[in-house]
């Protein structure tokens, strides 16, 4: 059996205007792609291959979900016209069909199915025509069946519009619900209810009140409540004291501190209320905001910024560094050893001496408190390389659970946002507070971050 | 590149081997049957195996030779890479595009007749 | 093929987009290696190969009538998982943020710029003295 | 902005229309203004029909507002919120602090309604 999965541009209009930064095909259902739930039942219906047909552009449905491989089916795309009926669309794919059975899908609905039932067989007994409609959606098979109805077979099937926020966002809360037993969803742990993607931080004081989905690379910090109800994407914050209940955070989003999102879709720095439509794009980063590299970070002023500042420190601290490093170099308390750190391409490496400085003895200690150990590095951001501060540079080919493979946004620097606060030492806490800056700062307030990580750091080695 | 012409029911069908670039493309802009407003034409694309942007030009600019547009060029067994191209310029929305030779031209001969 | 670059100097003219476009394809194959059997690599291959393609014929297209015929400069590199390539020619300047074009107005022309930029993942536009010079770049 | 007083059954109640934009650019100015308002009853209304955005400084602004009122011994009752800026009030939590009425006139109304009418 072969299945077609036909799509019209004015049928999702609506997922492009509320939701502009996904495919409406790779709309997140839960913690999977829309497209994911129709191949999957697809596929409990029998079939070999699968193709999408679509109006609109395919591209990035294609770059998802590829040549099928993945699911060991054969996926192919074509191209129909917005007035194709069902007819046209089988004249136009003739030869994928060829003298098989054919499902047809249409229409951008969701299928509900339960994956305990033997969809297989059923289609195989079903007679032609319709099988199951829905306002805007339908299932049609073709050929004809080649086996006979069994008494006992019954099989649960029905459609869902998904034609607006309203719709989308019911579909995906019982999902949640009814999940795990009916869907082929990811997710681990034994937890009932309960999914977890990989890489989750969550701090002690997180509340978890079930039934939760929640992505890759999420971070739950102080007293934040999650669910009943929340599904969560990757690549999410959740700040302090703040509560997701009954919503939907899609993935790169950031959700500020002592906020309450309650029956909600936020998506990046938009808030959604799927009950009445409406939507509000926040300006302000303390309320809600998109994690996705922060496109003054790359700025010719914030690198000239970055790299004048640099020269201030350089020639500030050139009569101590003159008197400290060769005398710490020959006492052997400077150590300094070649490694390779990821650039802030991160598909490229860039060689960067790895500095320690041995602190006993007095200039030692003068040296790390003037942060001396990093005086090389700084000469890096004159040539552009590093800026001032950023992101702690990540060792080349070390795996790290942040590794910014994960992390929308790394920007390698001398000194790191972390070190500008004084409760985020290392690990998820300060991961975070890097990346709410990579998101959020920008030149100015950089300088002062900068001075703020050299107090940090001279007040931590001082008191040594 | 090369082009085959043959007819079927009163629809030419172009095919197509080779490559379809800047230096091959005036061979499909001149052809007879592309020139020609009244004539529906199929363009079997299966045996393409380079087409750039000149060539989408070419296949574009032959169906505004035609009295219907949308109807007068009709493409059939387009292979990945050629759909990848048509995909990213987004020019595979003028066009109906069939996997089958056989029903592109039955298709093309509907149009053609319905519009006579 | 790290740290070592590729030069082709070619006449800037039509028929040599071709040999400009099988260099391209048979770098590119040469830097996937056993990946070029699986769809990924191939779709790189034809990614890059495309992405050429679109240069030269642009830079043949814009070409100069002079007496010295023209040519144009292809140089390939490697590094770091990245595969570059710069296309250099003696045209007048011009700009590379070309505006999308209208695909219901059955456009001809204007797609060559669209598709580089859509099929690679940095395209950078310099002018050097009298050179205009598309670096473009795609990683594996 | 525009500022009217209503005698509402013996009771002085003002009326802000608050109009485009609460935010960092403007709130400071705002609570200047709005103490001049203050001077004149403590029983305020602020109309946010066409209020359009907020952001963290608007809403910090209208909570100081709210405080001033209060210490006093008035209100301040907020009216007429369209979606969006109803939303930045439910997710901050500020919601919890205000009596919100649909309309100016329900706000107003809900002064004199709340008048023991044995003190009188």
């Amino acid at each position: 059996m072969k299945t077609i999965l036909a799509f019209r541009e004015s049928e999702y209009a609506w997922v492009h205007e509320k939701f502009p930064c996904v495919h409406p095909l790779l709309l997140p259902l839960c913690n999977k792609p829309f497209i994911e739930f129709l191949i999957d039942f697809a596929i409990l219906a029998g079939s070999s291959a699968v193709r999408i047909l679509c109006d609109g552009g395919l591209g990035e449905v294609e770059r998802y979900c590829e040549d099928g491989s993945r699911w060991g089916i054969d996926l192919s795309y074509a191209s129909i016209h917005p007035d194709d009926s069902i007819h046209a669309m089988l004249g136009k794919n003739r030869k994928f069909c060829g003298e098989e059975r054919v499902m047809i899908v249409s229409g951008f609905s969701f299928i509900r199915y339960d994956k305990r039932y033997d969809y297989k067989s059923f289609v195989s007994s079903m007679p032609p025509g319709e099988w199951s409609t829905c306002p805007g959606g339908r299932i049609t098979l073709t050929g004809v069946p080649t086996k006979a109805v069994p008494d006992w077979l019954i099989a649960d099937l029905s459609l869902m519009p998904l034609d607006s926020m309203t719709s989308y966002y019911q579909a995906s809360m019982e999902t949640l619900k009814t999940g795990e037993s009916r869907y082929v969803l990811p997710g681990y742990g034994d937890e009932p209810e309960c999914a977890f993607g990989r890489n989750v931080v969550i701090s002690k004081s997180v509340e978890i009140r079930k039934p939760v989905s929640i992505g890759n690379n999420v971070q739950l910090l102080g007293n934040a409540i999650i669910g009943p109800s929340a599904i969560i994407g990757s690549n999410v914050i959740i700040d302090r004291e703040s509560s997701v209940e009954s919503s939907i955070v899609f993935d790169n989003t950031y959700i500020g501190e002592h906020l309450e999102i309650i029956g909600r879709i936020a998506s990046g720095n938009r808030l959604n209320d799927p009950k009445s439509g409406a939507s509000i794009a926040m300006e302000d980063p303390h309320l809600l905001s998109g994690i996705k590299k922060n496109r003054h970070l790359r700025s010719l002023p914030r690198k000239i910024v970055h790299a004048c500042v640099a020269l201030v420190i350089i020639a500030a601290f050139f009569i101590p560094f003159i008197i400290l490093w060769p005398l710490l170099k020959l006492g052997g308390h400077w150590k300094s050893s070649p490694a390779s750190f990821l650039a802030e391409r991160t598909d490229e490496t860039m060689p960067l001496a790895k500095v320690e400085v041995d602190a006993s003895g007095a200039a030692a200690a003068i040296a790390v408190a003037l942060s001396l150990d990093r005086y090389f590095r700084l000469f890096r951001v004159v040539t552009g390389q590093l800026a001032l501060i950023g992101s702690t540079p990540l060792l080349a080919g070390e795996s790290r659970p942040d590794a910014p493979a994960y992390v929308p946004a790394y920007l390698p620097g001398v000194f790191s946002y972390a070190e500008a606060e004084e409760w985020a030492a290392t690990g998820g806490d300060a991961t975070i507070v890097e990346r709410f800056h990579l998101a959020h700062s920008n030149p100015l307030t950089d300088i002062g971050l900068v001075i703020k990580a050299f107090i940090n750091r001279f007040q931590e080695k001082s008191t040594i | 590149m090369t082009i085959t012409e043959t007819s079927k029911i009163g629809i030419a069908i172009l095919s197509l081997y080779g490559t379809l670039d800047a230096l091959s493309a005036p061979e499909l802009r001149n052809n007879r049957s592309i020139i020609d407003p009244e004539k529906t034409v199929v363009i079997d694309l299966q045996q393409v195996d380079f087409i750039d942007s000149s060539g989408i030009g070419a296949i574009v600019s032959a169906s505004r030779q035609k009295r219907q547009p949308s109807g007068g060029i009709v493409l059939a067994c387009m292979n990945d890479r050629v759909r990848k191209v048509f995909e990213i310029t987004n020019a595979q929305k003028l066009f109906h595009i069939f996997d089958d030779t056989t029903a592109a031209v039955d298709f093309a001969s509907s149009r053609q007749s319905a519009s006579a | 093929m790290n740290n070592s670059n590729i030069t082709l100097t070619l006449p800037a003219e039509r028929l040599f987009a071709r040999v400009a476009r099988q260099t391209a394809s048979s770098v590119a194959d040469l830097v996937i290696g056993d990946d070029r059997h699986e769809p990924a690599g191939r779709d790189f291959s034809h990614a890059f190969e495309l992405a050429v393609s679109e240069a030269f014929t642009n830079s043949v297209t814009h070409a100069r009538e002079s007496a010295t015929p023209q040519v144009v400069k292809l140089t390939f590199f490697f590094e770091q998982r990245q595969l570059v390539v710069s296309v250099h020619d003696a045209n007048d300047p011009f700009t590379i943020e070309t505006p999308v074009p209208d695909i219901e107005s059955y456009p001809e022309n204007g797609f060559g710029l669209l598709i580089i930029r859509k099929v690679m993942d940095h395209v950078t536009y310099r002018r050097e003295g009298n050179y205009n010079i598309i670096s473009m770049s795609k990683t594996l | 902005m525009n500022f009217t007083l209503d005698n509402i059954d013996g009771r002085l109640v003002g009326t802000a229309r608050l109009e485009g934009r609460l935010d960092a650019q403007n709130s400071k100015p705002f609570q200047k203004t709005f103490l001049e308002w203050l001077e004149k009853t403590p029983l305020l209304v602020f109309d946010c029909t066409l209020l359009d955005f907020i952001d963290t400084s608007g809403l910090g602004a209208i909570v100081g507002c709210l405080r001033k009122a209060l210490e006093n011994k008035g209100d301040l009752k907020l009216a007429g919120l369209n979606d969006k800026v109803g939303m930045v009030f439910e997710i901050t939590k500020a919601k919890r602090l205000f009596s919100i009425f649909a309309s100016q006139a329900d706000a107003a109304s809900s002064f004199a309604s709340e008048l023991n009418p044995g003190t009188t």
